[in-house]
């Protein structure tokens, strides 16, 4: 009586995670169920060498997605998980050199409390504010710089709006200063192009929960250069070079490295088929007034699309969106009520932050859903603006 | 539908507030030329919510109820259930509205116990502008 | 050409890791291909909601297990991350009262390396060493602790030897004293009956790859009383309570509960016939000479049977015992080919230990298993041995 | 069988060793009163390795070789392709023994050619004792 039937879901929050692809799942089982024949790789046995095997294998699948050396990559349990091991760690490798570090208001928790840590050990952290497109200028990151910064931690995607940093110019600017560059790359690995043999960039995270692989793995890219390294945050094993010991995770590590095979072979044509539900997405927006977008309208992962209503409430405009699922926000933020600070960091009230809605989709969403997704979105708008007091439009 | 799926499908929402919140009645204002109409307002700073409600009266009767909200669900829905509950009714039973009756009917989480105090903020306004001061029967 | 057919596997390495149980298969993989109507749980959305609420229902399922509140059980990727977050989180949350903390030089390298990477940040570490046996001595615990003593850290069933201590009488001393206990019971959760309820523990590790479940996750048990509690070591979000930040991975949670439903039910069944294989497997060796058990014959799990003969080389025993998967010493040792430093504290010579075989086995086995890996056994060692000089018998 | 999986199945030791280590034909000792009888042993303390090479001529012919070994599986199947090879053969050819050469026929990793010296030091001295000092041609 009376629960809603959500056995229609139209999932539009690929940025907090994404359906598992069928191969990816296919990897994952075969592993799963032939689990005493792939042992624990740390052991001599037969069993033990085809689980290390299959470790190997997926790490060689990773660096070709990333442009780098299997030698770079060290697996984690996810995004947090290398986001504190290259802050954190890297930090306390440098430390002798210097205390300071520069980051960016509107990066990921993971980042930011990381930096508040180390902070709190004796760092200097510098938080550069993006300006009202959510972008960091290569004059802003060079004002912060000091002669004694030994890291830079700045996103690649933003996970609320889908900005998308200029990681090249920004990286050019640490190496010339001999300064650790980190991404964090959690949003735009297995979507976006990145050769890291390329890029100016020492350390790099992601998690495969956003690229179709499963959650609870990730894996930090630590460059094979003079002066990189991370100190590790856990103790106990040899396992990924000592720098991240504990039993590895066979099938989520074969599932992580399956997505990045798949994410190698179709980033181009998911790139193309994302982009044109953007545009379907901000096409049917067009009529509406009162409605901005959040973050950069020219430099962005199209994937993502962040939008502000003037005078709706955001509690009821979620729940008007039913069965749309979508987030006000970013995930992390979405119990707790709290406006979004990424979004007042570019400039947005409270109530304006409060009812921004992030669109986010991919590989497996449907134009009908983006379609499906925009009636609710402009009558749930329409309906609350008609209900609500003069004053608050 | 198992007792857990319901409630993971209902979330944060009681059933009863998501028929209110699906299909308001009593959103917007009050028709002109139908009675004496007694508008309140009131609004809580911290979350942006405001509430206006407009009573149409013919004598001590209650002739319509209207409302305007920017507000969450649950304060839309304990709005819409209000106007529902009094409209026909006598001024004097609007005086006796039970804020806490209202939010358990609803299963209204308390922590948002402060927003629905809007709601008897503007019934005792709007009671207090018919000339039937309820002060001392409200709220218990 | 001449590579051995290995289809065949005799696999008694349940103490390195364990067959996954099917059913924890089949809530996994449900979760898996779902991926998309469970979202993220940090999300509001039906689909957040989901995912919420199966993990809300593993973690009763594992305070099922365990006989303590939903609420004092915090996921982590493993016993290893468990042990550091106990280790390193706890002796930080007490650091203001004093800064010593006690352990035992047989526990797992995720203890003893947590405790390490301590000692270099200024706490003072006393490794008990057991009895020739393996055991800990309330005696000796009672003589390591000191006033400003914040933390004791014993495991419950050795991953080597099998030795099981007394972790009730253990706790107590530390209960008189108020000194928080740790107990690492990666090898005993699921597999013998565990009541932190009643049991005098403060903070309880376990990983559920070691009782059936997946690799990749695990949970720390933290007591709900004054004076005990922990700083997390990984920071953003607030996931677990804020204690282990990232996005719970879905599919190992909700096969960590599965796994501990599964042994809640059938651990005394699965005990009858672990340790009817134990005395199977010991009876099939009294024929042989020069044979030594590591550990306590009188209190141990009889899943882990280590065994050493006189005269043979661990390596090349290991090689003519294929294909039956065994360890020698920890898994974790397996690799670098040195000699078990568990087995040295029990008074072993580097000889001993490197010729030492760990046999363990579990719900899966059959009698047939052990029987063909004892016929190799034996065979291995007459073979080797008559292959030997004198003076190396 | 697919190239991984075999080099899965094979793991650290070629089919080479794998097939001296599973059946050695050359272990034990002489056969007493077939020959003049040459015993020569070696040990690595570090792993506790240990090797007893004897070596059976007449004259200048080698008629047997035996070995014991307490060792790891490449010293066994070195031994055991050393005694295979060098069995009828000359003194002279087993003087000029190369080590790099049978490590390399059987793949045996570099981080094991201290304890594979041990091969080396035995036939020497076997060589030695046999009345035809090997030093200079042997190792290259
Ligand atoms: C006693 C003990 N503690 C801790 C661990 C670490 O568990 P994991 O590798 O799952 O992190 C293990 C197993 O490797 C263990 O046997
Ligand atoms: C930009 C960014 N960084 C880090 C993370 C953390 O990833 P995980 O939750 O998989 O640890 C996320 C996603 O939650 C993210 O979007």
């Amino acid at each position: 009586m009376n629960a809603p039937d959500n056995s229609r879901i139209v999932y539009l929050d690929y940025a907090a995670t994404t359906p598992i692809d069928a191969a990816v799942l296919e990897e994952m089982t075969g592993c799963l169920r032939e689990s005493a024949s792939y042992g624990n790789p740390s052991a001599i046995h037969i069993a033990g060498r085809r689980a290390r095997w299959k470790i190997d294998a997926a790490r060689e699948d990773l660096a070709r997605l990333l442009g780098c050396s299997a030698r770079c990559l060290v697996f984690t349990s996810g995004a947090t998980e290398a986001d504190n091991l290259a802050i954190i760690g890297a930090a306390r490798f440098r430390a002798h050199r210097g205390r300071h570090i520069v980051t960016v208001s509107t990066e990921h928790k993971a980042v930011l409390e990381a930096c508040a840590a180390l902070a709190k050990e004796g760092w200097d952290v510098t938080r550069i504010d993006p300006d009202t497109d959510g972008l960091v200028s290569p004059e802003a990151l060079a004002d912060a710089l000091r002669p004694d910064t030994q890291l830079v931690s700045i996103m690649h995607v933003n996970n609320e709006t889908g900005v998308l940093q200029d990681i090249a110019r920004l990286g050019r600017l640490c190496r010339e200063r001999d300064v650790l560059f980190h991404v964090d790359a959690a949003q735009s690995v297995g979507k976006l192009p990145i050769d890291v043999g390329d890029w100016p960039v020492d350390l790099l995270s992601l998690t495969a929960h956003k690229f179709h692989g499963p959650q609870g793995v990730g894996a930090l890219y630590i460059a094979d250069r003079a002066g990189c390294g991370v100190v590790p945050l856990l103790h106990g094993g040899s396992q990924e070079r000592r720098l991240r010991p504990g039993t590895p995770a066979l099938a989520l590590i074969a599932g992580l490295g399956a997505a990045a095979r798949i994410a190698s072979g179709r980033m181009a044509s998911d790139l193309v088929h994302v982009r044109r539900l953007h545009d379907r997405l901000l096409g049917g927006l067009a009529g509406l007034e009162g409605i901005r977008r959040n973050g950069s309208v020219t430099s962005n992962y199209p994937g993502i699309v962040n939008i502000s209503a003037a005078g709706v409430e955001g509690e009821s405009l979620m729940l008007a969106l039913e069965p749309v699922c979508v987030s006000s926000g970013s995930a992390c933020n979405s119990q707790s009520g709290e406006p979004s600070f990424v979004l007042k960091a570019l400039g947005r009230t409270d109530r304006e932050a409060q009812a921004a809605i992030r669109f986010s989709f991919g590989r497996d969403t449907h134009a009908d859903d983006v379609d499906f997704a925009l009636r609710r979105y402009v009558a749930a708008v329409t309906r609350l603006r008609a209900l609500a007091p003069g004053q608050a439009a | 539908m198992s007792d857990t799926s319901r409630a993971v499908a209902l979330g944060p929402y009681s059933a009863a507030v998501r028929r209110y919140f699906a299909e308001p009645a009593h959103g917007g204002d009050p028709d002109p030329g139908a009675g004496n109409v007694w508008t309140a307002e009131a609004s809580e700073p911290a979350s942006g919510a405001i509430i206006r409600l407009s009573v149409t009266t013919a004598g001590r009767r209650i002739r319509a109820m209207r409302y305007r909200v920017f507000g969450c669900p649950h304060l839309i829905a304990a709005l819409e259930r209000c106007c529902e509950r009094f409209e026909g009714e006598s001024l004097e039973s609007l005086a006796e509205f039970d804020l806490v009756e209202l939010m358990r009917a609803l299963q209204v989480p308390v922590d948002k116990t402060v927003r629905m105090l809007l709601i008897e903020d503007v019934i005792r306004s709007v009671c207090k502008l018919a000339g039937r001061p309820g002060e001392n029967e409200t709220g218990t």
